[in-house]
């Protein structure tokens, strides 16, 4: 129980600390907002992490829901006249609800199939976006009305920076919260064993349905303020090739760790800054770098150097 | 014979599944009723793990009726049968891997908590007496099945027979009214198989129907109040121990693939 | 009324044809290995553009053709050798997203080798359209047509008649089995990516005079290839075949009759009712969880 | 475990992680040697990704004229220093690459961003720090509303739209069916079209569109063709669906006209095309038929010298796509000329550029016109017999 509580709150401190350190270190707006585009990322990562690396349910669709919050925080204000925090909410509620209804019958698929399905749904999110051109702006996107808060329009990258490592320590506690409940060990039950968790009692077509529509919300958010941070959204936004960056960021940073996502998440969005001056070679580069993380550290990279840890400093600890 | 006796806790009645044209299970009919431990032996695929199956929802009976506590429950899933009182073990273990020992249990506490998703997610006090309210209850059933050294250890590191008892306790954590055992000592030593035939009659004694699907014939005839012999999905026999251990037609059908007890556990 | 009909379903057929391929190479490397290979679309491009770049160099199309296959076997196998069997006990969503690195390495080295630009073949029996009921055909679109049946017939055949065929069945069924038989497991999953390979490059091969390459073709390939893979029933390879076509047709049909801009939504929203309906895909075997 | 051991482990876990290896990498990295006096500009280009056949020639451009005007002496002995990034074709990889411009290699200028939408999400980083930005897409979106630190260099898709109904108008062709490709180059011109097409008295009875990544147009093509009365035929896009239109719509038997747009402004469509090409119209930059140009022709000079040095150097087709590259780049190079290196001179010089002559026309900038192109320097093509042919 002292072991419980002591990771969670050492999670926390970690990624708190993280977080403040690496804002006092920057120094220019362009590390501020790669950072913030780090931590907007972990947000959704997170939220992938507790269906994909804690409930074990695939999905290749998540773009959509980024896609989702990202377009609310551009259309509601600019067509509707919406406040733009009002239209983060409104969006992640949609987003949600959205989630839990088509959830329902779709999370009924296994494996594949539902990676399948859910990459359609990804994909069906990022065509309206596309097509709808009169409200969304089409293929070269809209402009995103910047967020007001008490008077000040909010547009330095280093005020999105704070504000974003805000939401996801916001977003880790809420995770915690979740995994450490009921509805939390449900979760990660039928991940192991739908049979024995039903057994158990838990109605796990309920447990994924809701926690396919808590990672959509995440997604939403993290959506909404990578609009907001940008000022423009495109719907690339919601492409596949984002879903598969969000799984990506999840499996290399550690299925079942939530620092992991923050890990997998900076990983993916610094290497590729970091290998530009590689030029032609940079592909080629974040491709092999997958690759031999993935080799290397099987379980992702949290959880494999936490064992490494855990077991050269203490072998008395297994038995 | 009236088999559907609303006493009884739990009845099956001519119950029956076929796997591609193979009768699996057909025409099975037993009843049981609280303190009783019922027990169900044959040889290998006799289809002992697939009437647990029916029973507990996991497959739908293609005819037949079950009944638990005068309730016709034959079409509800397992996690209905769950809330209404029914649990069980697995034969090839169930156990949730990537969580601790004690989160196992937990879980099997599932159908007494609260299902309110949002306040588990904001952390309210609710939540947080909820937890403790079930981590006590599951300390205490580890202790109970002597596994409180392993409390906080990875379910994935314990021992076959450590998971045994992991399963057992599980189920034990929703209070059951009926469980249903598969196999508990497989795979388990004389001192473990002892141990689980002391709570299994414990159990019994607080008042839980138990239906038991075992090899250990000591273990067996040991506890049981009633016995089913179960061969190619169909009864053999049904009644005391005495009566099963001395009936021609079992001992026959036994001397065809072996005594039970000669079987190899399974994996 | 009829002639149109006809032209959709040409054209999807066509495009299902692409899809099917691609799919089959996903079957055979799953089936032997379990992994979902997403580089499966980078053979593919490597068939279209080594046989584009040596035709350019003056070799011979046959010797082309030829070369391309092999480069692609090579390509293939290197995948397995060096990123797949260095992690293969690791979980499904670690290989996947391996593949997906690896698709990343080839087309990052295509984009060095040879370049960014678009390019085409010339089609090997011209480029006349043939009338057929009067739906308008290239002449290529039937050697993709011909060149699928011949491809999913000599894939039969192989796992039907040949030891090594046989031998990559039983590794799928059982690997620990027929390591004890004496199959050597690391070779034959070695045969069956470059055998997957080639498939996928005979199919670049195939669709370039119609589609065009270039270094990075093989990312919506390899998703529409899984994706009629899934549609089949995973691990069939007739399930491939036929998720393809039905995927192909759905996109044409769609684009004909009903809205061209929002055709890929509809091909995606039959692909998910079906899948409601069957979860185990068209002619996937439903599977029973064991307890 | 106590408390103080797991921070112990978390503080060795933090300096294991690559964020901090990560941040330290690019930092290294980005304080690349710079000679002082070096003028740097910068370079966000979609090098790879969908929109690659625009952004690959676009940095070769940038590349072999940059070291051109350093081999040359620099400008007022001070020799440019080109920074490009590969944005891929993302909007919000394209604004990270934008601020670290800004922010990080303190370029004074910037050309570049390949699409608009990648321009639309660039612009305001660079109008915030007050930098000059030359872009090098099409839309009208980009100037329109005018934006003081953004120019372009292509014409407009209005432009390519107005010139095409022109050409109609002429050829007496008033009822049309358009086929457009979503992506943002094929969306945003037909949004024009089909604004300014009633103003030519033409009309449009069917539309349909394609996926960018689509293989196969027989379809929609199917129900242009079965559309009672439509007498010409328009495809705005770029890329490979442009060719493969032009090739099912000569594999259905189509013999009305057809127009491509100036997105397929490059030898490679006709190879890509091949026979079908023939017979297509298209307005483009009259850099494409230097050659042809009579030697009266005052762009003839610059058109021909570019056309070689970019096929010579590369041995790949010209296009009017690395031909905007060139002339963002000398148009930037002529103001820092005049005005010297600092970003808000340079602004106000982009903006006097007078007469510029480049590869897509006379360019003729001032305070409410960031492009300063007209319609003469778009010039109608038709393709004949494998080559451009000018069609006016």
């Amino acid at each position: 129980m002292a072991r419980l509580i002591n990771n969670r709150w050492a999670e926390l401190a970690l990624v708190t600390g993280l977080i403040v350190l690496a804002g006092l270190l920057l120094p220019s707006n362009y590390y501020f907002r790669v950072g913030a585009l780090v931590l907007i990322s972990a947000i959704a990562a997170v939220g992938l992490n507790l269906l994909l690396g804690f409930a074990g349910q695939v999905s290749l669709g998540h773009a959509g829901f980024v896609g989702i919050g990202a377009y609310a925080v551009a259309l509601l204000p600019t067509h509707w006249g919406v406040p733009t925090l009002a239209s983060i909410f409104l969006g992640a509620a949609f987003s949600g609800v959205l989630a839990l209804a088509i959830g329902r019958p779709i999370l009924r698929l296994k494996g594949h199939f539902l990676a399948v399905a859910t990459l359609g749904l990804g994909i069906l999110v990022a065509m309206v976006l596309t097509n709808e051109a009169r409200i969304t702006g089409g293929p070269d996107g809209m402009p995103v009305p910047r967020l007001e808060l008490l008077g000040t329009r909010i547009r330095a990258p280093e005020a999105w920076y704070w504000i974003a490592g805000g939401t996801l320590i916001i977003s880790i506690v809420f995770a915690q919260n979740l995994l450490n409940s009921s509805t939390g060990r449900a979760l990660r039950a039928l991940h192991d064993s739908e049979v024995a968790a039903r057994a158990a009692g838990i109605n796990v077509a309920r447990v994924k349905g809701i926690v396919f529509s808590i990672s959509a919300v995440y997604a939403s958010i993290s959506g909404s303020l990578l609009a907001l941070l940008n000022g423009h959204i495109t719907p690339d936004t919601a492409s596949f090739l984002n879903s598969i960056e969000l799984v990506t960021m999840v499996v290399l940073g550690g299925m079942g760790s939530l620092v992991g996502s923050l890990v997998g998440a900076a990983v993916l969005v610094i290497l590729p800054q970091a290998l530009t001056v590689f030029h032609e070679y940079e592909h080629l580069l974040l491709g092999s770098f997958i690759i031999a993380i993935m080799i290397f550290l099987r379980d992702g990279i949290v959880p494999t150097l936490r064992k490494a840890l855990l077991e050269r400093k203490a072998p008395e600890d297994r038995v | 014979m009236s088999l559907l006796n609303p006493i009884s806790l739990l009845s099956v009645s001519n119950i029956g599944i076929s796997f591609g044209g193979i009768h699996a299970v057909d025409g099975v009919t037993f009843e049981t009723s609280a303190g009783q431990i019922f027990s169900i032996i044959g040889p290998n695929g006799a289809g002992k793990t697939t009437l647990f199956n029916l029973i507990s929802g996991v497959y739908r009976a293609e005819s037949g009726i079950v009944m638990l506590g005068g309730e016709d429950v034959s079409t509800l899933p397992p996690e209905a049968l769950a809330a209404r009182g029914l649990a069980r073990t697995f034969q090839n273990l169930q156990i949730f891997f990537r969580m601790s020992a004690l989160e196992n249990v937990m879980v099997g506490a599932h159908v007494h908590e609260k299902r309110r998703a949002l306040s588990h997610l904001f952390g309210l006090p609710s939540t947080a007496r909820e937890n403790r309210g079930t981590r006590d209850a599951a300390m205490a059933l580890l202790e109970r099945l002597h596994l409180a050294g392993v409390t906080n250890r990875s379910a994935g590191s314990l021992s076959y027979g450590q998971l045994k008892r992991l399963e057992i306790a599980r189920a034990l954590a929703s209070r059951p009214k009926i469980l249903l055992l598969d196999e508990p000592a497989a795979g388990c030593n004389p001192t473990e198989t002892a141990e689980i035939d002391e709570i299994i009659v414990e159990v019994a004694k607080s008042g839980v129907a138990i239906v038991l699907v075992e090899h250990d014939m000591k273990l067996v005839m040991g506890v049981s109040d009633r016995v089913l012999v179960l061969t190619q999905g169909r009864m053999l026999i049904e009644g005391t121990p005495e009566e099963v251990t001395n009936a021609p037609e079992v001992i026959e059908a036994y001397l065809g693939t072996g005594l039970p007890t000669m079987e190899a556990s399974h994996d | 009324m009829l002639a149109q009909f006809l032209q959709f379903t040409m054209s999807g057929l066509t495009v299902g044809a692409v899809y099917a391929i691609v799919g089959l190479g996903f079957t055979i490397i799953y089936n032997a290995s379990g992994v979902l290979n997403f580089a499966q679309g980078e053979f593919v491009m490597i068939g279209g553009m080594v046989t584009v770049f040596a035709v350019a160099a003056g070799v011979p199309l046959p010797l082309a053709i030829l070369l391309a296959i092999a480069v692609a076997a090579i390509v293939g196998v290197a995948l397995h050798r060096l990123a797949i069997e260095p992690a293969k006990d690791a979980s499904p969503v670690v290989l996947i997203i391996i593949t997906i690195g690896g698709a990343l390495v080839i087309r990052g080295i295509a984009q060095i080798v040879f370049d960014k630009q678009l390019h085409k073949l010339p089609g090997f029996s011209g480029d006349t359209p043939v009338n057929f009921m009067g739906a308008s055909i290239l002449p290529q679109a039937l050697w993709v047509l011909g060149g699928s049946a011949l491809i999913v017939t000599l894939v039969t055949l192989f796992f039907a008649k040949t030891m090594i065929g046989k031998a990559v069945l039983a590794t799928a069924a059982n690997r620990l089995a027929a390591q004890l038989v004496g199959v050597n497991t690391s070779v034959i999953l070695a045969i069956s990516f470059a055998l997957s390979a080639t498939i996928g490059a005979i199919a670049g091969i195939l669709v370039t005079p119609i589609t065009f390459t270039n270094y990075e073709v093989g990312t919506m390939l390899a998703l529409k290839g899984f994706a009629a893979l899934v549609l089949g029933g995973l691990g069939s390879p007739a399930g491939a075949i036929l998720g393809g076509m039905v995927l192909g047709l759905c996109e044409s049909l769609s684009a004909g009759y009903l809205s061209s801009t929002y055709k890929d939504a509809f091909a995606f929203l039959v692909m998910i009712a079906v899948l409601l309906v069957m979860p185990s895909g068209l002619l996937g075997k439903p599977s029973a969880e064991r307890v | 475990m106590t408390m103080n051991r797991l921070w112990e482990d978390d503080m060795r876990f933090l300096k294991s992680t690559p964020v901090l290896a990560g941040f330290a990498l690019a930092a290294g990295f980005s304080l690349a040697p710079a000679m002082a006096q070096d003028i740097k500009i910068g370079a966000v280009l979609s090098v790879t990704g969908p929109a690659s056949f625009l952004g690959d020639p676009e940095e070769k451009t940038l590349k072999m004229y940059v070291e051109e005007i350093n081999a040359k002496g620099g400008i007022k002995g001070r020799k440019l220093q080109l920074i490009t990034y590969d944005d891929g074709g993302d909007a919000n990889k394209a604004r990270t690459f934008a601020t670290r411009l800004v922010e990080e290699d303190k370029v004074v200028a910037m050309v570049g961003g390949s699409t608009t939408g990648t321009t639309m999400a660039m612009g305001p980083v660079f109008e915030d720090a007050q930098i000059p930005f030359i872009s090098l897409a099409g839309a009208v979106v980009i100037i329109e509303p005018l934006k003081k630190f953004v120019f372009k260099t292509p014409h407009t898709d209005r432009m390519a739209c107005e010139k095409i109904f022109e050409d109609m108008k002429k050829r007496g062709l008033t009822k049309i069916g358009m086929i457009s490709g979503t992506d943002g180059f094929g969306k945003s011109m037909r949004d024009e079209c089909v604004k300014v097409n009633a103003r030519f008295g033409i009309e449009i009875l069917a539309e349909e569109s394609y996926g960018p990544r689509d293989t196969d147009m027989t379809p929609q093509l199917t129900n242009l063709k079965a559309k009672a009365g439509i007498q010409a035929v328009v495809n705005p896009g770029f890329g490979q669906g442009p060719a493969i239109v032009t090739r099912n719509f000569r594999q259905l038997g189509m013999t009305m006209p057809l127009y491509q747009s100036h997105g397929v402004a490059s030898k490679q469509f006709i190879e890509l095309a091949g026979e079908a090409a023939n017979g297509v119209r298209l307005p483009a930059a009259a850099l494409l038929v230097a050659d042809k140009l009579p030697a009266s022709d005052p762009q003839k000079p610059v058109a021909q010298a570019y056309a070689k040095k970019f096929q010579d150097a590369t041995r790949q087709p010209v296009s009017t796509f690395g031909g905007h590259a060139y002339d963002g780049l000398m148009i930037l190079a002529g103001a820092i000329e005049r005005g010297g290196a600092n970003p808000k001179a340079i602004r106000d010089e982009i903006e006097k550029t007078k007469g510029f002559m480049g590869t897509a026309g006379i360019f003729t900038m001032s305070p409410t016109d960031h492009m300063g192109l007209d319609l003469t320097a778009f010039k109608m093509l038709e393709i004949k017999a494998g080559d451009w042919a000018i069609a006016e």
